[in-house]
């Protein structure tokens, strides 16, 4: 399975992410650059984390206006796979494949932590390698993290069951704890704590792994 | 404005408002220039001249320390120091203060201090991978202070988070002699994959000069010499010389310069960012430094501003921005390279073989002087100095705490500001950005592998000005010999330091026989460990209304961690396992923090500090863990044994019961060259004997949070989940 | 040469922290009448002053980039600049 | 009640680095004729009614919390709030 990581301007976590996919997956990666406007080959598209344009204006904000997101979003439509970790989270709900927004935690500050997250559902192209309810340790490191959604959209992420992880403090105050969510099809995921920083015991977890392998496995399943 | 003539500045002394002396004007315009400078060149001199730039005062000093090694590749003169590291491999660090900027602008002192460290790195041509930052305020009493602390911790993290660089080390003091002139120390560390490096010259006639980074504007002028002036009251109104950060557009400057060293070496002679003095102190030094001259002009220079001045210009400390200086032949790839990245990048200038430096402003020829007299006929001082009356009317004061209650003495202690867990504030920085960080803040040195590697490097920032106040040498002894207790305790290998020497008015001879004397101190211990000093910057003149801060050397170790199985940290790990205090410990507590708890304040003399068996103790320490029989260890420093014992038990909940031959107050002694380290029972007969070195053997780790604790004159039992508790909570409770 | 300004607030269902949290820096710097603070961004946009549908255009902008529909709203005045 | 707004601006000398990141969105958005952007604050701050010295305090409050004076300069208007 062939990987893009999106690389943006001032994109900083491109590289854990890409590591990630090499050597913790060991599959094939490459970095698109933003200005590209094809992202033919590629059979799932990374969104990684740092601060795109300096998270100038509003996180996330700026690189919504890139030129890749126009095949970033194609790709999503067509039902591939799409994951935004962190800044790529926020760029998600900046386009509006995902529902939502995140603002300023409710503490005011920037939190790097690792934390402990509830897999909510086990039933996903990214979470199919969890059991229902595990506990995993990821870090998380963000400043503006906080889920925000309106009464309605919660209802409807619910019933859809498209909140894929929650926080079991809620450490940014985000509605309803959520860590993590995705679309109505369940081919785009958000979260904010970073798996591509969990994929190793010398760095304090190996919890994320089993992320990247469960969209691995889905990719086996759909292609057979 | 019309600027004054060079008569005017003459007549009128305009020079002496820009800090050069009627002594230095002298020399400029009879000896060197034989002829008056202009408003330009006088600017020109009077900022290359000061202290921040040219170390005038401090030169004779920092001759003392040593800088050669088997590893050193590069030293003091360069960007930032280099040591190889095998592997065709080598490590480049340095550490930048920026305490004046942050006194009058904390969010932007601060962040731009970690801007220019990080450009100082990747100006080397290295990968940075990691920063960190030494930080000294007043006592969190009033809210001008805590709204001091937190704007520069939100400097350092908004910039270093930003960036995408892990902030991996650190420390944070507070003393009265700082409330009003903070301390910001920011260092950082890179990796070059290749032990060639780029030097920052500009060599060759005829070979261009290019301009890369952010546009010019008025931020920061007469930032350097502003900086080694002393504070005043008055002083504080001075806020034209705030620089404002962009940490966006240094990610690309920074991602743009290592892949254009790292991929097309052959383009670029030499290269150098543009930090204190702007234009003019990074291209006179890579002229000087090459013995060629220089053209510049400045209508080619990028401006954010209109009407700047040349003066201006050349000493604008705006952010972000690069030298290059490049064959001719490479220069549309050079331009077009920077123009993929968004990056401003245009050619200003031309290196000459006259040793000239000219400029050139709306077609006049604004300088014309030899590049030389900017850098190296600075004149040097021999200052005068005498050792501190204080030192001699406190020689022979021992103080003796009295401790009726050692459990609520050592909860006390534990929520001392300078104890108490600095996590507050260090969860605010991005410790794990490039997924390398091994070792996260919280216990000794910060860690960071190598990936593709087994290697890892260690660093640490430390430094504990009450040590040097009462006994300058001694107490640079133990800054070094501290920092590499740090780095050993994590399974490394001293191999370097970079320091930064914060002190007061050097005209004062007291002062001046501290730095004096303390670099000496530092001086003999790096020798003893071999740890040469490769880099590091100077900032003096840290008094407010005539009161000067500590003198406060702060030291940045850097350590080879050869096996990254050897990464070890202070957090006990296991029930049943087996604590020993490595080390002796006797009656010091004169500048312990418990001195200051129970008498206010600071008060005799250091015993002097044996290096023999500081070397010893580390020696075993490292054998220790590269024999895989230990499992935890701690350096114990301020406040003693009872808080080393503490905050290894914190991290995974567990208690401890011991036995000691230790007095109760002993618990709190501050006898240097000591560790706290926990090993697993079936090591027990292996571990003593290697250790050839005064020990105890003290009790086991328990799982349950209780500290039982047997002195050779108590006995008591602490809650382990309050003392916990008080550590964890004090700092934010303060900050409310 | 037009000036727009445009301001961009927090929607009234979304919780304003950073307003609240100055408001209470506020209280405590000892001014209890403030009853309530919203913080928003401010901008201030030159234009060219031979431009066509300059009103279309700028909401383009701010419905694209200044402001995030879910969370914001925003109007803005249209200036002769100086 | 009276309503406060207040607009927080950096000074001209000073580095605006949002505005200059926005001003490239909007022109690889296609809008070429934006000349400059210039990115502040917005605040609105609601007073009880019998206030007395309501200036005095608005100036204090941006003086010491809302704008910051190194690189920062303010304005208000004072409305009757609806
Ligand atoms: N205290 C010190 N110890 C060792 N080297 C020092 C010290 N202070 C300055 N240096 C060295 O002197 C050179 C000039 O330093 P500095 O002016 O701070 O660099 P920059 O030009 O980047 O601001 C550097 O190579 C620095 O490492
Ligand atoms: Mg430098």
């Amino acid at each position: 399975m062939k990987f893009a990581v999106i690389n943006f301007p001032g994109s900083n976590c491109d590289m854990d992410l890409y590591y990630a996919i090499r050597d913790g997956i060991k599959q094939p990666v490459e970095l698109v650059d933003y200005r590209s406007e094809s992202l033919a080959g590629f059979d799932g598209v990374l969104i990684p984390g740092g601060f795109s344009y300096g998270d100038y204006l509003r996180s996330g904000a700026i690189a919504s206006q890139a030129p890749i997101v126009k095949e970033i979003i194609r790709f999503a439509n067509e039902g591939k796979i799409v994951l935004g970790i962190c800044n790529g989270f926020q760029i998600l709900t900046e386009l509006g494949l995902l529902p939502g927004a995140l603002i300023k935690n409710e503490k005011g500050r920037f939190i790097c932590e690792t934390v402990a997250l509830k897999v909510v559902n086990n039933e996903t192209a990214f979470t199919s390698e969890y059991q229902a309810n595990e506990v995993i340790n990821v870090p998380i490191a963000h400043g503006e993290g906080r889920y925000y959604c309106d009464e309605t959209t919660l209802k409807e992420l619910q019933a859809n069951n498209q909140i894929a992880f929650q926080y079991c403090e809620n450490v940014n105050g985000s509605v309803e704890h959520i860590a993590g969510v995705m679309n109505q099809q369940k081919n785009v995921l958000g979260m904010m704590p970073h798996p591509e920083r969990a994929i190793e015991e010398i760095l304090g977890s190996d919890d994320g792994l089993k992320l990247f392998q469960s969209i691995i496995n889905y990719q086996v399943r759909v292609n057979n | 404005m019309t600027e004054p003539t060079a008569k005017q500045i003459k007549d009128e002394k305009l020079y002496q408002q820009w800090g050069l002396t009627d002594w230095e004007y002298e020399l400029i315009s009879a000896k060197i220039l034989k002829r008056l400078p202009n408003y330009t060149e006088t600017g020109l001199y009077s900022v290359m001249w000061s202290e921040h730039c040219s170390y005038k005062n401090s030169k004779k000093v920092l001759r003392k320390m040593p800088n050669k090694s088997d590893r050193v590749i590069a030293g003091p003169g360069e960007d930032a120091g280099i040591l190889d590291i095998g592997d065709n491999q080598a490590v480049v660090f340095k550490a930048e203060s920026h305490n004046h900027p942050s006194a009058v602008e904390p969010y932007q002192g601060a962040a731009t201090g970690v801007g220019g460290i990080i450009r100082d790195i990747f100006s080397m041509g290295a990968q940075p991978i990691a920063v960190m930052n030494s930080l000294k305020f007043g006592p969190l009493k009033d809210g001008q202070t805590k709204h001091l602390v937190n704007e520069v911790v939100a400097g350092i993290g908004g910039y270093g988070n930003c960036i995408g660089l892990p902030t991996v080390g650190g420390e944070i003091a507070f003393e009265d002699c700082y409330e009003h002139n903070p301390l910001v120390n920011a260092m950082c560390v890179g990796l070059l994959n290749s032990t060639d490096f780029k030097h920052g010259t500009a060599s060759g006639d005829k070979n261009l000069i290019v301009y890369v980074g952010a546009k010019t504007g008025r931020d920061g002028i007469h930032g350097a010499t502003f900086a080694s002036d002393e504070f005043t009251d008055t002083k504080n109104k001075q806020r034209s010389a705030v620089q404002v950060g962009n940490p966006f557009i240094e990610k690309l400057l920074m991602d743009a310069c290592v892949e254009i060293i790292e991929k097309h070496s052959e383009w670029i002679l030499g290269i150098q960012d543009m930090g204190a003095a702007g234009l003019v102190s990074s291209t006179a030094e890579m002229a000087s430094k090459a013995g060629s001259g220089l053209i510049l002009n400045l209508d080619k220079v990028p401006q954010r501003e209109t009407e700047m001045s040349a003066y201006e210009m050349m000493l604008s400390e705006s952010q972000e921005r690069m030298v290059l200086c490049v064959k001719p032949e490479f220069v549309e790839d050079v331009l077009a390279f920077f123009e993929n990245y968004e990056l401003d990048a245009v050619v200003i200038g031309q290196v000459t073989n006259d040793k000239q430096y000219k400029i050139y402003h709306l077609d006049q020829l604004v300088t014309d002087i030899p590049v030389d007299s900017l850098t190296e006929d600075v004149p040097e001082y021999d200052r005068e100095e005498v050792q501190p009356q204080r030192m001699i009317d406190e020689q022979d004061y021992h103080f003796a705490p009295e401790i009726t209650d050692l459990a609520a003495t050592w909860i006390e202690m534990l929520q001392r500001p300078n104890i108490a867990s600095k996590k507050h504030f260090y969860q605010t920085y991005d410790s794990q950005v490039r997924a390398d960080t091994v070792v996260r803040p919280g216990s000794d040195a910060g860690v960071v592998r190598i990936r593709g590697t087994k290697k890892a490097i260690a660093m640490t920032n430390d430094s504990n000005s009450k040590y040097v106040y009462l006994n300058p040498y001694v107490g640079g002894q133990i800054t070094v010999m501290e920092a590499a207790r740090n780095i050993v305790a994590s399974g490394g290998e001293p191999i370097g330091i970079t320091d930064c020497l914060n002190y007061g008015n050097p005209e004062n001879p007291e002062a001046f026989w501290e730095l004096d004397k303390s670099v000496e101190g530092i001086a003999s211990a790096c020798e003893k460990i071999n740890t040469p000093v490769i880099s590091g910057n100077v900032s003096l003149y840290n008094e407010y209304n005539d009161v000067a801060i500590y003198p406060s050397p702060m030291v940045g170790m850097v350590g080879l961690i050869s096996d990254i199985d050897n990464v070890t940290t202070s957090a006990f790990k296991d029930n049943g396992d087996l604590i020993y205090l490595v080390g002796q410990t006797q009656d010091d507590f004169n500048g312990s923090e418990l001195q200051m708890a129970q008498m206010g304040q600071l008060k005799g003399n250091l015993r002097d500090l044996d290096l023999d068996q500081e070397k010893l103790n580390q020696d075993l320490i490292r054998q220790a863990i590269s024999q895989k029989l230990i499992k935890s260890c701690h350096d114990l420093s301020e406040g003693g044994l009872s808080i080393a014992l503490a905050k290894s038990a914190f991290d995974n909940d567990f208690g401890f019961d011991i036995k000691t031959k230790l007095t109760t107050a002993q618990m709190f002694s501050e006898t240097q060259s000591r560790f706290l380290v926990s090993i697993a029972p079936d090591k027990q007969a292996d571990f003593e004997k290697m250790l050839q070195t005064d020990f105890e053997y003290l009790g086991t780790v328990t799982t349950e949070p209780e500290y039982k604790v047997t002195t050779a004159t108590d006995s008591v039992v602490v809650d382990g989940k309050i003392a916990a508790k008080s550590w964890k909570e004090a700092i934010a409770c303060l900050m409310k | 040469m037009k000036l727009v300004k445009v301001y961009v607030t927090l929607k009234k269902s979304v919780l304003d922290a950073q307003g609240e949290a100055i408001k209470s820096a506020i209280h405590s710097m000892g001014y209890s009448q403030v009853a309530d603070v919203h913080m928003g961004k401010y901008f201030e946009l030159n234009f060219a002053d031979d431009y066509a549908d300059l009103e279309k255009d700028v909401d383009a902008i701010c419905d694209d980039l200044l402001a995030n529909p879910n969370i914001e709203t925003y109007r803005y005045e249209i200036l002769e600049a100086e």
